[in-house]
């Protein structure tokens, strides 16, 4: 045995002495485990602390330890503080294996001298593993200083605009026409009320000229290689049939265009554009596009009306175009591709597209905006009639097992928001049916207090179904909305011309196969699941990719935004780093002895291992491996080797804590 | 932790088909009673109920007419949102007060529910005319009219059969229905 | 020809006698085989489970193993509480051991065994997954033209949730009528409750969920209710009266079961599916029979 | 020293999920028995069956599987490698004679420090009701179990 | 080394089928080779032999021993014995030897019923249930058959090995190459490779040898050959044949996946894997195409007796050795 090992057993005060005999643990090591290499053994009070460390030190410049056990707390609290210790005496860090004998032995168990026989197998365990560990080098990786933003919703903008503004550049993809995303959409933003596109207007203009944002609308990520530092995304930008340099948005092209088309998007359904169109008056950029499904030229190849009045030189309107491919290389990536509406039609029994006066929370927003269908009146399906009463119903598709489990978040204060904006406009009498009202942040609940004092009526139930049966002469000609109040115990049948169904948040349709493309992983309700749920919440388990808004879950307008900024400052941190450390646990093929069956190869959700046709093997890029070890563990011929966890440390291990190379009792002197 | 079962957990216990949720799940949203066709006939709303199983007032449930009203339509147990299979928990409820032999004074549905049982346990199949002595009394001499005429109305187009049918392979029958409740020895 | 372990269930011995014939005449000219299970019991309905549950599921049980002695491989009922109760017996039996073991410790009693291998299914089903519309269609001779029809689904036949149907607004009813040639009614109240057996336990309850249903039926003009469930065939059409006469109402609807108005259609003869044993005549309907006599 | 058997039990982990669950389950001193000592993988997906099946020949009793919840794996998809493992691993063990019983996986999220505690606790009565299994030369003990030596001659035990 | 004299060869048949000297024999015109440079000195199924002259030769006089067969009775680890110390190159010939094949299957059960098994049900009319005793007195004396062992052990397992020269058995142009290197080695123009590794066999595995195209591995069933037509170009792992080459060491030139078979394992696991069995299992399921329980079962239910399938060849060599039943008996 060629390594000279050093144990060190911690005391951490009483937290492990109290039930561990560590004096004992670290002599047992000292003398049963010698033969192993263990050439020292040595208890402290406290390990970690300076003193604790100093001890480590010396013993490897005095002793010329070559490894170093430490046995104390939980690797993921001091692993790194020891490994730097053993790096500050010259030693590998890697070589240095710190082993948990407090949260899994001395917190979890009361026998004192089961405690301390566990103690001592997981030290045996410890020194086994640490014999065959190797000295690893942290794998250094450039970072790119552009950034890519997915998604140019409130979340999106504000990130790339954080980021631009601290002087780097930033590539911003949207799906549609125009950036603004559902809060372009919406008229007033609770709980102060002020009007949405006010506030989001100043921010849209601000991404369109700013000199560091390439904003690419209309255009989708189709791909995306490379890694934390370097990605190369490949955004398809789809035919605009709109030449952007020389359009000036003037806007008489879809003046001009005789084709009107129903807005199932921007308006849904409740306004027309035509076959020209930009989505919205304050639209950025203000180029139309041509919807090419509608066109009369493209469909029957007359008309060309937009190209005819165009006023621009040359002509801005190009039938030819077509779709181009780009790549933008970027270090970090900014997801920020919000949600979708819960589509309310999955309720049967709230008659949603059977009962014509049964509205989505989306259509009242569209309805109450100055600049939507009705120019701000809220009326019923015939645009003209004004609603005299009026049912909001809470939790459509939320807090529901049949739907989605979660709670939606901003239902609540956008029904109280609906309430008194429809008490204001419209007079009618309001009826808000709830399960629980949720107000908890700043000036929510006031809001809730003054909907209240309004005279808003709120019914504490579920509602249950909503019809069109009358019962009784006051129920005829009415929408009857089927409830119990729950806080008197009886069921109600509450006639009204209007029911607004306030419908939840959802993961975007195509979460999953966006998240797949980017390598980050959705939760059990389909919205990207964060690095850690409260201590890291813009983080993904893949290194360069943050997530902001809606996309991580259900979220206002101001937390959209804090979590846009989040983001931003993430990025930034790694684009002022210049390089980052990649951890060395990394998986590596031995050419040589890999056959090229392919087992391996679709196990890597990081795409870090390709086939080489030519040579029939298998190889793995390091910078895009993750150290997961799963290809380790299941390549048949056993070539892939993992480092910080080979398959020789574990089994090692494995031997360790079943004390199977324990030496004799050495012979009292 | 009490070693005595509570309320809730023996109307839990007693919900075995529903391998779900426990009523526990409850967020007392009343989609339930908003749901109930029958609800106006109840006592207590169902979601009521559920309360007051929780609150453990054993002596109020099993006095109302809520499940004894329950026409098992099961609308309340798909649309849940809890995934409760309240349909079922009225069941055990009855289950609950038979066995307890606990009910509101006046109901048919307990005589009903035995009668049904014995008469099939008697023969092996189920005999509308049979039934109606058992509970026809309680709707008075005006029922009683109705019911004949009904009766007799259904006899003329032959859609009342006037002898009871039994199955052949009676005793095995009984035999098996022997190994799970108490019915006498075979005769 | 398909072969299929059928169980009419108790009604269709008495009430619902034209239930049987029907579903026997229409059955046979769809080409499936049904083969009555032997002396096969009642299912208990809705009144087995408030007394004993694991003695509800043995009785229904029983049946279960009859088939399956039989070696039959389908289990086909026309009554929605019998399906309900055979199909959920039948889960559990593969679900949870512990109820099986229960169950067959009683079945052995009569020397009998289930293993809950069937492939339980209502009638409807049946037809529609089996044959299928356009074997359907194909069988029509008489189209119902013009006949308003209010499909009327009732609750066992679809709930508790069997498969992932829909339980609020189902269409594949509407399906059926329109492959007959009939116009299916639209009205909302079609997966509303008759009542059930609360006709018998609570009949002020019953027969005003009757009156909401006939109401919004007689709202939509139909000229008769189709039923898939000799209970809810019984409520609203042998308890019409009663409804009239409490509710001073003057309602006349007819209700028939699917398989009488498929019967017609495909021209069979009315007496064969023992159509004319109504309390309310279900004259319109005569009228396509007549002309299919 | 008590009578009852004391198994021995080898605990395989992932990084992310079920090691914290078990750090949690030791900083909210929740008590679970000893018998069973644990190794940190980065992921449930480096689970090598040859791991399990070291340590039974090891002398171990019983080995416990622990990874992220299906859909919250930190590697997005490892842990169902795991999953698809184990299920071949059992019943491969099972023509071998052994008790599947004697592999448990577990689902813990790094919150489920109880769930942790629980499931050891139960997976230790389980393994122990079993009995020894106490393959190859150890017990867990660092004392050999009864030196190996040769059994009675087959043909004369069936002879006499 | 002494050229007047030849060096002395020897050959062992323990537990196994005799294949593995047909192998040797089917070398052709080689074996004259063998012959004029060897002097067979010890060879029971070629030649008359017996032990007490083996007994009676110097420590290390004979040179080369290949020694097929898994150690199943005391004579065969007698014998084991005794040439290991005879014997300067010890090589563990074939699969037994190596790994117990075959007859090491016998580990998944107690020797009791093994030979119950053999002499009292079908395979032997034995109506008074009569069985061999180990020792019997006849008027010449006390005689013994050989007792059998709780498990069958692999060469290695009992004594110390040279070289291990895997396969079942191992391909004729494999034992001539091999031959071919002792003889080289003898007229001192090859070195030996270092004590304790794999001769007359590859380092990858059998998918480095065979011709069929591969894909991205996925299975979505398992079928047995005869219950599907193959595609004849295609991965028979990918149709969902459990073809045991990925793990499967090369050297037999992908004998039967190229014949459409699939590969069972003969020439046992690759360089640096512990347990064929478990390597196996883990790649076989990190390829199934589902993530839930049910459905997986639902896959595996297609592989029939996984155990055979992973350790039809490797169970006495594997980290666990033998099945429960005989491992009791051998710790009792």
């Amino acid at each position: 045995m060629t390594e000279k090992i050093g144990v060190y057993v911690c005391h951490c005060g009483t937290n492990i002495a109290g039930t561990v005999d560590v004096k004992g643990v670290a002599e047992w090591a000292a003398a049963r485990l010698k033969h192993r290499g263990v050439i020292v053994g040595r208890e402290y009070k406290f390990m970690c602390s300076s003193l604790g460390q100093e001890l480590i030190e010396k013993d490897i410049k005095e002793l010329g330890l070559t490894r170093v056990v430490v046995a104390a707390c939980s690797p993921h609290l001091h692993e790194k503080t020891f490994r730097t210790a053993c790096e500050r005496a010259g030693l590998n860090p890697y070589l240095c294996e710190l082993i948990s004998i407090r949260e899994q032995v001395s917190w979890v168990h009361t026998d004192k001298s089961a405690a301390t026989e566990k103690s001592k197998a997981v030290v045996a365990g410890g020194v086994e593993r640490v014999i065959y560990n190797e000295p690893l080098e942290p794998l250094m990786v450039p970072i790119h200083a552009d950034t890519l933003v997915v998604g140019g919703g409130i979340a999106g903008i504000q990130a790339a605009l954080e980021i631009a503004d601290a002087g780097y550049h930033v590539c911003l993809v949207e799906r549609e026409p125009s950036i603004g995303g559902h809060m372009a959409q919406f008229d007033k933003t609770f709980p102060t009320l002020d009007c949405s596109a006010c506030i989001l207007t100043p921010k849209m203009v601000q991404v369109g000229t700013h000199p560091n944002i390439t904003l690419m609308t209309w255009s989708e990520v189709e791909k995306v290689d490379g890694y934390v530092g370097s990605f190369t995304a490949t955004v398809r930008r789809k035919a605009r049939h709109v030449n952007t340099d020389s359009c000036t948005g003037c806007g008489i092209c879809w003046e001009k265009c005789p084709k009107k088309v129903v807005d199932t998007v921007f308006e849904v359904g409740l306004g027309n554009r035509k076959a020209i169109y930009t989505p919205f008056a304050q639209a950025v950029p203000r180029y139309p596009v041509i919807d090419v499904e509608n066109c009369t030229y493209f469909k029957n190849g007359k008309c060309k009306a937009c190209q005819l009045f165009c006023p621009t030189e040359p002509n801005s309107i190009d039938f030819d175009q077509t779709d181009e491919l780009v790549e933008v290389k970027a270090g970090n990536i900014i997801l920020a591709t919000g949600y979708d509406l819960f589509d309310a039609t999955r309720i049967a029994q709230y008659g949603y597209g059977r009962l014509s006066n049964v509205f989505t929370s989306l259509e009242i927003e569209r309805m109450c905006n100055a600049a939507g269908p009705t120019e701000g009146r809220v009326v019923l399906r015939d645009m003209k009639t004004a609603p005299t009463s009026v049912v909001i119903v809470h939790c459509v598709g939320s807090r529901d097992e049949n739907y989605n489990k979660y709670c939606s978040g901003i239902c609540c204060m956008q029904s109280l928001k609906f309430a008194h904006l429809i008490m204001e406009r419209t007079g009618a009498e309001v009826h808000n049916c709830y399960i629980d009202i949720r107000t908890p942040f700043k000036d929510y609940e006031e809001f809730y207090k003054r909907v209240l004092e309004e005279g808003g009526q709120f019914i504490r139930g579920k509602v249950a179904e909503i019809t069109d049966v009358a019962r009784s002469a006051d129920e005829e000609g009415k929408l009857i909305v089927q409830v119990e109040d729950t806080l008197i115990g009886k069921q109600r049948r509450i006639p009204a011309d209007m029911v607004i169904l306030s419908a939840g948040l959802e993961p975007r349709h195509d979460a999953k196969e966006v998240g797949k493309m980017f390598g980050i992983a959705c939760g059990a309700s389909g919205w990207y699941t964060e690095r850690h749920p409260k201590l890291d919440p813009v983080a993904t388990m893949t290194e360069g990719i943050m997530i902001a808004g809606c996309v991580q879950g259900p979220k206002d307008i101001p937390a959209s935004v804090a979590q846009g900024a989040a983001a931003a400052a993430r990025v930034l941190g790694k684009i002022q780093q210049g390089e980052m450390a990649l951890e060395p646990i990394k998986a590596s093929i031995n050419e040589d002895a890999c056959s090229g069956c392919r087992i391996c190869n679709g196990l890597c959700p990081f795409n870090a291992i390709l086939f080489h046709e030519d040579k029939m093997v298998s190889e793995i890029n390091a910078a895009l491996c993750q150290g997961c070890g799963t290809c380790v563990a299941a390549c048949p011929a056993g070539v892939i080797s993992g480092t910080g966890f080979s398959d020789a440390q574990i089994m090692a291990q494995i031997e360790g804590l079943m004390l199977l190379n324990v030496g004799p009792e050495p012979v009292a002197a | 932790m009490s070693s005595v079962p509570t309320f809730k957990d023996e109307i839990t216990n007693l919900m075995y088909a529903t391998h779900g949720k426990p009523i526990s799940d409850c967020l007392q949203c009343g989609t339930c009673s908003g749901t109930c066709p029958a609800v106006e006939f109840m006592d207590h709303t169902p979601r009521l109920i559920i309360g007051m199983i929780g609150a453990g007032l054993k002596d109020e449930v099993l006095e109302s007419n809520t499940f004894w009203s329950c026409a098992s339509c099961y609308h309340c147990s798909v649309r849940c949102p809890a995934g409760i299979d309240i349909a079922d928990m009225m069941y055990a409820l009855k289950r609950y007060s038979m066995w307890k032999d606990r009910h509101q004074e006046g109901l048919i549905g307990p005589a009903f529910s035995q009668t049904f049982v014995k008469m099939i346990v008697g023969s092996g199949r189920s005999f509308e005319p049979a039934l109606a002595p058992t509970y026809l009394f309680k709707y008075g001499p005006r029922g009683l009219v109705q019911e004949a005429q009904i009766a007799t109305g259904l006899v003329l187009k032959g859609r009342m059969p006037l002898l009871p049918t039994k199955i052949k392979g009676l005793k095995g029958f009984q035999n098996i229905v022997r190994r799970i409740i108490p019915i006498g020895d075979p005769s | 020809m398909r072969l299929y372990a059928y169980y009419p269930g108790c009604s269709l011995e008495s009430l619902a006698q034209g239930y049987n014939l029907s579903t026997i005449e229409v059955a046979g000219a769809l080409g499936l085989e049904l083969n009555e299970i032997k002396d096969w019991n009642c299912c208990g309905a809705t009144a087995y489970f408030p007394v004993d549950e694991l003695l509800a599921h043995t009785l229904v049980a029983r049946n279960l193993a009859l088939a399956e002695k039989d070696g039959m491989s389908d289990f086909v009922a026309p009554c929605s509480a019998c399906y309900k109760n055979a199909y959920f017996t039948n889960k559990y039996l593969r679900q949870d051991h512990d109820l099986a073991e229960h169950i067959n410790y009683a079945l052995e009693a009569d020397h009998l065994h289930v293993d809950g291998s069937l492939q339980v299914r209502h009638l409807i089903e049946v037809f529609l997954q089996d044959v299928g519309l356009e074997a359907i269609r194909r069988q029509v001779s008489r189209p119902l033209k013009g006949l308003k029809v209010a499909p009327y689904y009732g609750c066992q036949l679809l709930r508790p949730r069997k498969d992932h149907e829909d339980t609020e607004d189902p269409r594949f009813f509407e399906d059926l009528l329109s492959a007959i040639g009939a116009e299916p009614v639209p009205y909302a109240s079609k997966t509303r409750c008759c009542g059930g057996s609360l006709i018998v336990t609570n009949r002020k309850a019953a027969l005003d969920m009757v009156r909401i249903l006939l109401e919004d039926a007689a709202a939509h003009h139909a000229d008769v209710i189709a039923t898939v469930c000799p209970m809810c065939n019984v409520n609203l059409e042998v308890y019409q009266s009663q409804v009239n006469r409490e509710f001073g109402t003057e309602f006349s609807v007819p209700v028939m079961y699917f398989t009488q108005l498929m019967g017609v259609a495909f021209g069979l003869r009315q007496d064969r599916l023992g159509i004319g044993k109504e309390m309310v005549s279900g004259t319109p309907l005569l009228a396509f029979a007549e002309a299919s006599k | 020293m008590t009578e009852q058997f004391e198994p021995t039990i080898i605990g395989f982990t992932c990084n992310w999920c079920s090691y914290r669950a078990a750090d949690l389950a030791g900083t909210a001193r929740m008590k679970y028995p000893p018998n069973v000592r644990l190794i940190r993988l980065m992921c449930s997906g480096r689970l090598d069956p040859t791991f399990v099946i070291k340590a039974l020949a090891s002398g171990a009793d019983g080995v416990m599987i622990t990874g992220c919840h299906p859909g919250e794996c930190h590697y997005l998809e490892q842990n169902y490698k795991a999953l698809r493992r184990y299920h071949l691993l059992r019943r491969t063990l099972q023509g071998l004679g052994l008790e599947p019983e004697r592999i448990r996986l577990v689902w813990a999220s790094a919150a489920e420090g109880a769930r942790f505690a629980s499931e050891v606790s139960s997976f230790v009565e389980e393994i122990r009701a079993l009995g020894p299994l106490h393959w190859g030369s150890s017990n867990g003990t660092g004392q050999p179990v009864s030196a190996t030596q040769r059994g009675t001659p087959a043909l004369q035990e069936v002879a006499a | 080394m002494s050229t007047n004299s030849k060096p002395k060869f020897a050959m062992y048949w323990a537990a196994s089928c005799g294949g593995c000297e047909i192998a040797v024999l089917n070398i052709h015109e080689k074996i004259l080779d063998v012959d004029a440079n060897f002097d067979v000195v010890f060879w029971p199924v070629a030649m008359d032999a017996k032990y007490k002259d083996v007994e009676a030769m110097e420590d290390g006089s004979i040179l080369l021993t290949l020694f097929n067969g898994g150690i199943r009775n005391d004579e065969n680890e007698h014998i084991a014995k005794l040439l290991r110390k005879k014997t300067k190159i010890l090589v563990a010939f074939g699969s037994c030897a190596n790994e117990g094949c075959i007859p090491g299957l016998a580990n998944l059960s107690d020797s009791r019923e093994i030979v119950h098994t053999a002499f009292n049900t079908v395979t032997t009319e034995n109506p008074h249930g009569i069985y061999p005793m180990t020792s019997y007195d006849v008027p010449e004396g006390e005689i013994h058959i050989p007792t059998i062992l709780p498990i069958l052990k692999t060469l290695d397992q009992v004594v110390d090995v040279d070289y291990y020269m895997p396969g079942c058995p191992p391909e004729s142009d494999q034992v001539a190459a091999v031959i071919d290197l002792v003889i080289q080695v003898l007229q001192g123009k090859a070195e030996l490779p270092p004590k304790g590794s794999v001769i007359g066999a590859g380092n990858s595995t059998v998918c480095d040898e065979c011709k069929r195209s591969r894909n991205v591995k996925t299975i979505k069933s398992f079928s047995r050959i005869w219950n599907i037509a193959p595609d004849a170009t295609l991965c028979l792992l990918e149709q969902g044949i459990p073809c045991n080459g990925v793990a499967t060491r090369s050297g037999c030139n992908a004998r039967c996946p190229s014949a459409g078979a699939q590969c069972i394992g003969c020439y046992g696991p690759a360089d640096g894997v512990a347990d064929y069995g478990a390597r196996l299992i883990s790649s076989f399921a990190s390829v199934i195409e589902s993530n839930e329980p049910d459905e997986i079962e639902r896959v595996l239910d297609g592989l029939v007796d996984p155990t055979g399938q992973f350790y039809r060849f490797n169970l006495a060599g594997s980290l666990l050795k033998a099945g429960v039943p005989a491992w009791k008996k051998e710790k009792a």
